[in-house]
């Protein structure tokens, strides 16, 4: 039986960016194979490549590029459309943006039958009904005359899948088909890629997320720089990984982690982090805060502690509230009720300049860093401005810069560059360094870590928690990932529709949950097969 | 290419013809419009009552005899019976009332035809056929008024409407009819009256016109003009560019006809109230030291004749005599303001008295500007300059440029006045014109009893001879005060296709197409 | 910058223009108002580079010195309506909602009024003449910068960077002015490099309706202008005032979209 | 109904503003109107009487709304004819034009767009180098040329007088090339933007042909800045238009502007005022339906799912 793709030494390459190469691997009928790998190694390039649609101002080459049994290395526009959505279904890695806007999601999906012709045009409506109960879409009616942007993510990511397996595709290639989404939904969509397996349709699954992989694919190539540095059988690759890479990406995952422990690389094993001594005294209450916007209390009477040198995880799916608290606690947005008390003072007791002056002990770094900042601001003047805001001479200022980025690892090299031109690690650091300029006793995090790739991740937790031993910080925490809280924080607070439904010791919340949401949180979360931490 | 005036062949009737105006008229009726093209525009609908020609006689047309009563104050017409108008109403002395006074009342506000019969006091109707004319002073310039479009004569039920709709659409007893009447930016198309058999006296023939259709265009672009024209699109123009004429009479297929336009010229006045021009040898000195006949030539590439004195050439009564005054002398001039004490210069080479700048303030209406009169305002300017005068050509808008006029706060002035009559000469330096608050057309403010006596006397006589001898007079004296300045003489440069022929132009200088044919 | 000509050429042709708008007779020792009625009209030579005009005039000279009155109204009306506009467009979304909406109202009806059509109002108010030129057109394009002052503040509003600096614990009229408004000026700027050259060219229109600056002053439109009446029979007044017209919109064009690429730091990917 | 009475408003300014600019101007209206001829007194106070020119200023201004009101666009004071006489006469010629300019310029610009956006480098520099070159051609220059090259060279054309199809031709081209070059700007941004679009890949994914690709998904996307750019055009349109009914010598609205504003002829300046600001008004309106229609996300129907 031949293979749906066979390739043998493709390489791609989009001008001077040499993206994949030289790789090759092969995709059985029925078979499930899965590329992990960090971001920019080249996995969206490589399943683009097997449609024909590598990407403006690519090069392919390859020694063989078989797609369903046909040379495609020089095969015309016309071809390659017999192939795409007919032989090869594709769920493209952005997953919220790729349905049109403008037409409506079972338009989309009907497109994709009409261009195949599979089914009568008569039939077509039927047909899409159809694919929405398949993807497991409740009211299949109302969904289909929607449009994109009235379906959450999740459902959004199912139309997408429906209209990749629409005409009946021997292999679905789905790039990062739950990155963007809640661990609930994310669980769901993972068992519906396992239920297309089951009914014989062939798998590519793209992921830089070893756990998620690990529950649908039985095959894995390990990507790094545009080579597979590693391939095998799923369990093989897990518990036996023989590349220094595949093992980095293992150690990186949080959850799979020790607390109190490094999760950078670092040869021979895990490597203890000192963590501070959490002191007595209270630097963030807030007491009841309750805020509504319109009809939809965002957050609903919610009440924190934060100690020096500690740090405080927030959890909850989308919308619970996390950001509201947030900005609640940094006095961005004033509660309907409730008090917020930073370092012994109450913000809506003081006025407006004694607020700015109160705005130094507390400090926030976003989820993305890059809309941060002013997009003219070159690293040196981001970072500059808190000083210039506390009236540090403009004479001193340089200087400090430059050892607070030391501070964070960056070295004085990105002074200048703007932030369109820094990585997303280097753009977190800069956005840390920004908070620590003014000293503050607190930081608000709010999903610093969620844009960025594991290893990455990994970086910027471990600066975290260096500075917090360094300096006696002390974080609230928030992220709906709950390795990554897991692994920070001291305690945590579990939310839900604004309401706080469960806290308490780190340990306890997720070793032994009280209240039913944790418990389907955590049972949603995926894991290594062979290195359950958290059951 | 040959003569169209010059008949050859036998003219053919039928046909149409599309000609080109430069300039868009206001309003179609004459009564109302002071625009010479919309007298163009309703000649070929409206008759008058006399016609003139280009010596100055007065010749039969709706009038078949006339009188002057000894006092020149009451004129008697004998009117030709028989005449219809286009809609079927009879021409009659009452008609002839009926058009007099309608030109008078207040409502229909004339700028132009009104001011022509100023003293009118009332016409008598005798009997259908006669009709009496009677003036509060003597008024010999009538009969050449009436012969013009101004006064020409519409059918009385059109009369009693709003003047608006007259401004659109006249009904006369001309030789060709407008059902569609005239729209602004467009034209006017007219087709030919069938009936016409009343000929003015100074016709080639008489009964219907030749052509049966006839339409007039509004194009002011000059190239577009052109080259509709050349191209074929269009059988005549109206203003030829004079940089085109050479170019047009050296195409196969085309000509040009000249028609030098009677009365005052293209002339600059100066303001001798007041200012730098009081001082009559700095006038002496602006008249001598420029080059205007070199300009002018230039300029118009030899289509337009310079003009050497204050009334053109093609006007009855011109003297020749006083041509002689208006040569070019530098050499003198600088004389003249050598002693007139501006020897000083400035760091621009411009002479100043005291200090000032020996300064000539133009008010130069830009927009308005036709026949390059823009350039050859900056040529002049360019040409003082040499002399060491600074002529500061401002361009105000139509309202600032009347309050400077009306209040006399310039010390250059420039426009055209062309009348068939010598009586222009009244109009130009009469000292009743002089603008008093609103614009005037005396703009050199010349106030000579003698010169008036002239204007009087040359009124109340309807001698020829006599006139002109006044006039005569009157011109040797504008002269000799320096008052004006005379630029050039207008011609009207109709350009055609050679087909085109016998079109006329009447004693204004403006074509008529009664005569007009054209060859298959 | 370097794999572009287009780019390194712009900048060289301004840089030209500005020499010849500070220095005219760097460029061209005549006068461009010497008019010399012996030799009208005459086509380009070595003695007249571009040939003369009707007045015998240099036409070289004449858009030599006609560098500066030409860039004049184009820049100086877009800087006058650039300014203006942006204080409005700020007001209005910084300011409350009855502002907000009285001068977006304001906007409308200046707005709802044809360009051209208000420029010849304000010239017959003020009269006809360079400096009022470049005051109507101002007025005229004002509106228009100010709507898109108004919608990029308006969106910008929303920007995490303005919390973020909220709360570094800058107050409202710093960050408006350190962060807001210079945002916000960014594709406004674009729109000002299309602006001077439609400034330049309805300018150019204003000549034609006889309303432009007033002879002898050389000026490029006013020189087109008065050419279309030789156009049959001299090619040369209308050719050269008219690419010195496109080439200068053209520079402005494309060093404008390049500087636009830069601010973002879009030319470094 | 908040967006009409906002339009009225608009109306209502864009008149006001015009009186009070055309009264603004120094001097007599009664001197404008007459001019360079020579009247009667009587005459003279035959025309203040007749435009109620004795009046005080509000009055004038409360008389000219309330005529207004009853549809009265009043009596020009140059044309010798009612208002709605002269645009009756006038506005066919300019509405015509207009048509043929918009239509060019929307024509062109789609065409010129999509035959050019995402193509080699050879392509489309020269388009858009074309694009910037025809922004900056005065029209009236353009106008001439066109009108040497095609009507008195060739011949193609006729240059003046033809209201028929034909005539239109060339100052269509005239009126509409710098709007059409700015529009197939945009569009082209427009379209090079939108089919970098994930959505764009997936439906070639899908295996849908590039045709259908760039009319079903991207054309549609890449209009909308082009429709925000609608009321600049109006603004555009009938500013070009003053200029080319000059050089074309075509009867129309835009020609008697400039002659009515210098002269001062209040109710017809404020009637092509009017009439202008009308469409604007109606053209933004149209497009504040048209965005919904064309972008779903706008539409104001409850959202189902945040
Ligand atoms: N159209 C393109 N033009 C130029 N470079 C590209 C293009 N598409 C991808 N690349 C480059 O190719 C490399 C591989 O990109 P690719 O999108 O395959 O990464 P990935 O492994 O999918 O990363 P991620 O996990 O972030 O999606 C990157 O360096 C990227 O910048
Ligand atoms: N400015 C606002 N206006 C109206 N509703 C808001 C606003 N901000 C937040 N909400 C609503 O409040 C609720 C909580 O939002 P919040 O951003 O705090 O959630 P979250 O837990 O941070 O979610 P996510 O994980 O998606 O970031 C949501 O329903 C949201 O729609
Ligand atoms: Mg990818
Ligand atoms: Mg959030």
């Amino acid at each position: 039986m031949t293979a749906l793709v066979d390739v043998a030494n493709l390489d791609v390459r989009f001008g001077a960016v040499h993206a994949v190469r030289g790789i090759s691997f092969r995709i059985e009928a029925g078979q499930s194979v899965a590329i992990v790998g960090e971001s920019g190694s080249g996995k969206s390039v490589t399943a683009r490549s097997l449609i024909g649609l590598a990407g403006r101002g690519s090069t392919v080459r390859a020694d063989r590029l078989d797609i369903d049994g046909t040379d495609a290395r020089r095969l015309p526009e016309g071809r390659w459309r017999r192939l795409r959505g007919r032989r090869v279904g594709f769920v493209l890695q952005d997953a919220l943006v790729s349905l049109d806007p403008a037409r409506t999601v079972g338009a989309e999906i009907g497109e994709a039958l009409r261009t195949h012709g599979t089914v009568p045009r008569a039939e077509v409506d039927a047909k899409v009904l159809d694919l929405f109960r398949d993807v497991g879409v409740p009211q299949p009616e109302l969904r289909a005359g929607q449009y994109p942007h009235q379906l959450s993510g999740g459902l959004r990511q199912r139309a997408l899948i429906a209209s990749a397996i629409a005409a009946d595709p021997a292999l679905l290639i789905a790039d990062e088909p739950t990155t963007a989404l809640d661990v609930t939904v994310q669980a769901q969509i993972l068992q519906l890629l396992a239920h297309r397996r089951a009914a014989g349709t062939a798998l590519l699954l793209i992921s830089h997320d070893l756990a998620v992989v690990s529950t649908v694919a039985d095959y894995v190539l390990v990507m790094k720089d545009g080579v597979f540095v590693e391939q095998g059988p799923t369990r093989q690759v897990l518990e036996d990984p023989s590349h220094p890479y595949t093992r980095q990406l293992l150690a990186a995952v949080p959850v799979a982690h020790a607390r109190g422990t490094r999760l950078s690389p670092a040869v021979g094993g895990p490597v203890a982090q000192p963590r501070p001594e959490t002191g007595p005294e209270i630097v963030l209450e807030a007491k009841n805060l309750i805020k509504a916007y319109g009809v939809i209390t965002a957050v609903d009477d919610v009440s924190l502690q934060l100690r020096s040198g500690e740090t405080l995880g927030i959890v909850g799916e989308s919308g619970s509230g996390k950001t509201t608290t947030a900005r609640l606690l940094l006095d961005l947005e004033t509660a309907d009720s409730g008090t917020v008390d930073v370092d012994g003072t109450i913000w809506s007791e003081i006025d407006a300049k004694s607020q700015r002056l109160l705005r130094r002990r507390i400090q926030v770094v976003y989820q993305d860093p890059l809309s941060s900042f002013d997009p003219r601001y070159p690293v040196h003047r981001i970072v500059a401005e808190p000083l210039a805001v506390a009236g540090v001479p403009r004479a001193e200022r340089r200087a400090r810069v430059v050892a607070l980025l030391d501070q964070v690892g960056l070295s004085a090299q990105v002074l200048d560059r703007r932030p369109a031109q820094l990585s997303g690690g280097q753009r977190q650091r800069v956005a840390i360094a920004r908070a620590l300029a003014p000293e503050p006793r607190v930081i608000v995090c709010d999903e610093p870590v969620s844009a960025l790739d594991v290893s990455i991740q990994a970086q910027v937790l471990d600066l975290l928690a260096d500075l917090q031993a360094e300096l006696g910080i002390s974080y609230v925490f928030i992220s709906h990932h709950l390795g990554v809280v897991y692994h920070v924080s001291d305690r945590v607070l579990v939310m839900k529709d604004g309401k706080v439904v469960e806290s308490g010791d780190v340990e306890q919340i997720f070793h032994d949950p009280r209240h039913e949401y944790t418990k389907s949180l955590l049972a949603a979360v995926p894991t290594l097969k062979s290195t359950e931490v958290i059951r | 290419g040959d003569s169209p005036t010059a008949s050859t062949g036998t003219p053919v009737s039928g046909g149409s013809l599309t000609f080109a105006v430069n300039t868009d008229g206001s309003c179609l009726d004459p009564h109302q419009s002071p625009a010479d093209v919309d007298g163009l525009f309703s000649r070929p609908i409206l008759d008058s009552l006399v016609s003139l020609s280009a010596d100055g006689t007065i010749h039969p047309w709706l009038a078949t005899e006339w009188s002057v009563s000894a006092d020149q104050l009451t004129y008697s017409f004998t009117l030709r019976d028989g005449v219809t108008f286009s809609n079927g109403e009879k021409f009659d002395a009452a008609a002839v009332k009926a058009n007099l006074d309608h030109i008078v009342a207040p409502a229909t506000k004339s700028q132009l035809a009104a001011g022509t019969i100023a003293t009118y006091a009332g016409t008598t109707v005798a009997d259908p056929t006669h009709v009496q004319v009677t003036f509060k002073t003597p008024n010999s310039a009538f009969l050449p008024s009436l012969a013009s479009a101004y006064l020409g004569i519409e059918a009385p039920s059109t009369l009693t409407k709003p003047p608006a709709d007259l401004c659109t659409h006249i009904v006369g007893t001309g030789p060709f009819t407008s059902t569609g009447g005239y729209s602004k930016g467009k034209g006017i198309d007219y087709a030919r009256n069938d009936a016409y058999n009343w000929a003015p006296g100074t016709a080639k023939h008489t009964g219907a016109a030749y052509l049966s259709q006839l339409s007039i265009k509004v194009v002011p672009e000059d190239a577009s003009r052109y080259g509709a024209l050349t191209s074929g699109q269009i059988d005549a123009i109206a203003s030829v560019p004079p940089v085109n004429v050479a170019q047009l009479k050296n195409t196969p297929g085309f000509t040009v006809q000249a028609a030098a336009a009677p009365g005052g010229n293209y002339n600059y006045y100066p303001n001798t109230a007041k200012g730098v021009f009081a001082d009559a040898n700095v006038r002496k000195a602006f008249r001598e030291g420029i080059d205007w006949q070199t300009i002018v030539s230039k300029l118009y590439f030899g289509q337009f004749q310079p003009a050497k004195g204050p009334l053109s050439p093609a006007t009855v009564g011109y003297d020749k005599t006083i041509e002689a005054a208006y040569a070019y002398n530098a050499d003198e001039a600088n004389k003249l303001l050598d002693a007139a004490g501006w020897t000083g210069r400035d760091g621009e080479g411009y002479r100043t008295k005291n200090g000032a700048r020996l300064t000539v303030r133009h008010p130069f209406l830009k927009a308005y500007a036709r026949e390059q009169r823009d350039t050859l305002a900056d040529q002049i300017q360019a040409a003082a300059k040499q002399i060491g005068i600074f002529v500061d050509n401002t361009n105000p808008d139509i309202n600032a440029y009347l309050a400077d006029v009306g209040a006399g706060n310039y010390d250059l002035a420039d426009f055209s006045w062309q009348r068939s009559s010598p009586d222009a000469l009244r109009t130009l330096f009469g000292a009743e014109n002089a603008p008093k608050g609103g614009f005037g057309t005396n703009l050199s403010f010349t106030s000579d009893p003698a010169i008036d006596k002239d204007f009087t006397d040359a009124l109340a006589t309807t001698d020829l001879t006599k006139q002109a001898e006044l006039y005569g007079d009157a011109q040797h004296r504008i002269t000799d005060a320096v008052a004006v300045f005379p630029v050039y003489v207008f011609n009207y440069l109709l350009g055609s296709s050679t087909k085109v022929r016998d079109v006329q132009f009447e004693p204004q200088a403006f074509p008529t197409f009664y005569d007009a044919w054209k060859r298959p | 910058m370097r794999s572009r000509p287009g780019v390194v050429l712009s900048f060289v042709f301004l840089f030209v223009l500005a020499l010849a708008a500070i220095w005219p007779h760097l460029f061209s020792a005549t006068d461009p108002n010497a008019a010399d009625i012996q030799s009208t009209l005459s086509p380009p030579s070595g003695q007249h580079w571009f040939g003369t005009d009707q007045n015998g005039r240099d036409i070289y000279a004449r858009v030599v010195t006609g560098v500066r009155l030409s860039l004049l109204i184009g820049v100086t009306a877009s800087a006058l309506a650039l300014i203006a506009g942006s204080a409005i467009g700020v007001l209005a979304a910084q300011g409350g909602r009855v502002l907000n909406t009285v001068v977006n109202r304001l906007l409308d009806i200046f707005l709802s009024i044809p360009g051209l059509l208000l420029v010849l109002l304000v010239i017959a108010v003020l009269g006809p003449g360079v400096r009022n030129s470049i005051i109507g057109l101002a007025l005229v394009t004002t509106p228009g910068y100010a709507r898109v002052v108004r919608g990029e503040v308006i969106r910008i509003r929303g920007a995490a960077y303005l919390e973020a600096a909220k709360a570094l614990g800058w107050s409202r009229p710093q960050i408006v002015l350190r962060h807001l408004v210079p945002n916000a000026l960014g594709p406004v700027l674009v729109l000002a490099t299309i602006g001077i050259g439609a400034a330049i060219s309805i300018g150019s229109s204003l000549s034609f309706l006889g309303l432009g600056p007033q002879a002898p002053t050389a000026e490029w439109g006013a020189m087109l202008s008065s050419s279309r009446d030789y156009f049959t029979v001299a090619w040369w007044p209308a050719i050269f005032p008219g690419l010195a017209i496109t080439a200068t919109v053209l520079a402005i064009t494309v060093a404008g979209q390049f500087l636009q690429l830069r601010v973002e730091g879009r030319s470094q990917a | 109904m908040r967006r009409v009475a906002s339009a009225v408003l608009v109306l209502w300014g864009a008149v006001t503003v015009t009186f009070l600019a055309l009264h603004l101007i120094p001097g007599s209206i009664v001197d404008a109107i007459i001019g360079q001829s020579r009247v009667t007194p009587e005459i003279r106070a035959q025309i203040i009487q007749d435009y109620s020119l004795d009046k005080p200023l509000w009055q004038q201004y409360l008389g000219y709304l309330g005529r207004l009101l009853h549809g009265d666009l009043g009596h020009s004071y140059n044309q010798g004819v009612a208002v709605s006489t002269a645009l009756e006469q006038q506005a066919g010629s300019t509405f015509a034009l207009l048509l043929g300019g918009v239509a060019f310029a929307l024509v062109g610009s789609v065409v010129v767009a999509v035959a050019t956006a995402n193509r080699p480098r050879w392509i489309r520099g020269p388009a858009a180098t074309a694009e910037v070159v025809s922004v900056a051609v005065p029209s009236f220059w353009l106008g001439i040329l066109l009108l040497t090259v095609f009507s008195f060279r060739l011949h193609w054309f006729p240059a003046i007088g033809a209201n028929g199809f034909n005539g239109l031709v060339l100052p269509s081209i005239a009126l509409g090339l710098a709007p059409a070059a700015m529009l197939s700007q945009v569009l082209r941004q427009g379209l090079e933007r939108v089919l970098e679009e994930p959505f764009i890949i997936t439906a070639r994914a899908r295996g849908l042909r590039s045709a259908a690709v760039l009319l079903r998904h991207a054309l549609r996307h890449a209009v909308l800045p082009v429709v925000t750019l609608t009321g600049w055009l109006v603004g555009a349109f009938v500013s070009g238009a003053v200029v080319i009914e000059s050089v074309f010598s075509r009867q129309g609205l835009g020609h008697l502007t400039v002659g009515a504003i210098s002269q001062r002829d209040f109710p017809l300046v404020a009637a092509i005022v009017l009439i202008s600001a009308l469409v604007y008004v109606v053209v933004n309106l149209a497009v504040d339906a048209l965005y919904p229609l064309l972008d779903p996300r706008l539409r104001k129907a409850p959202e189902v799912v945040r």
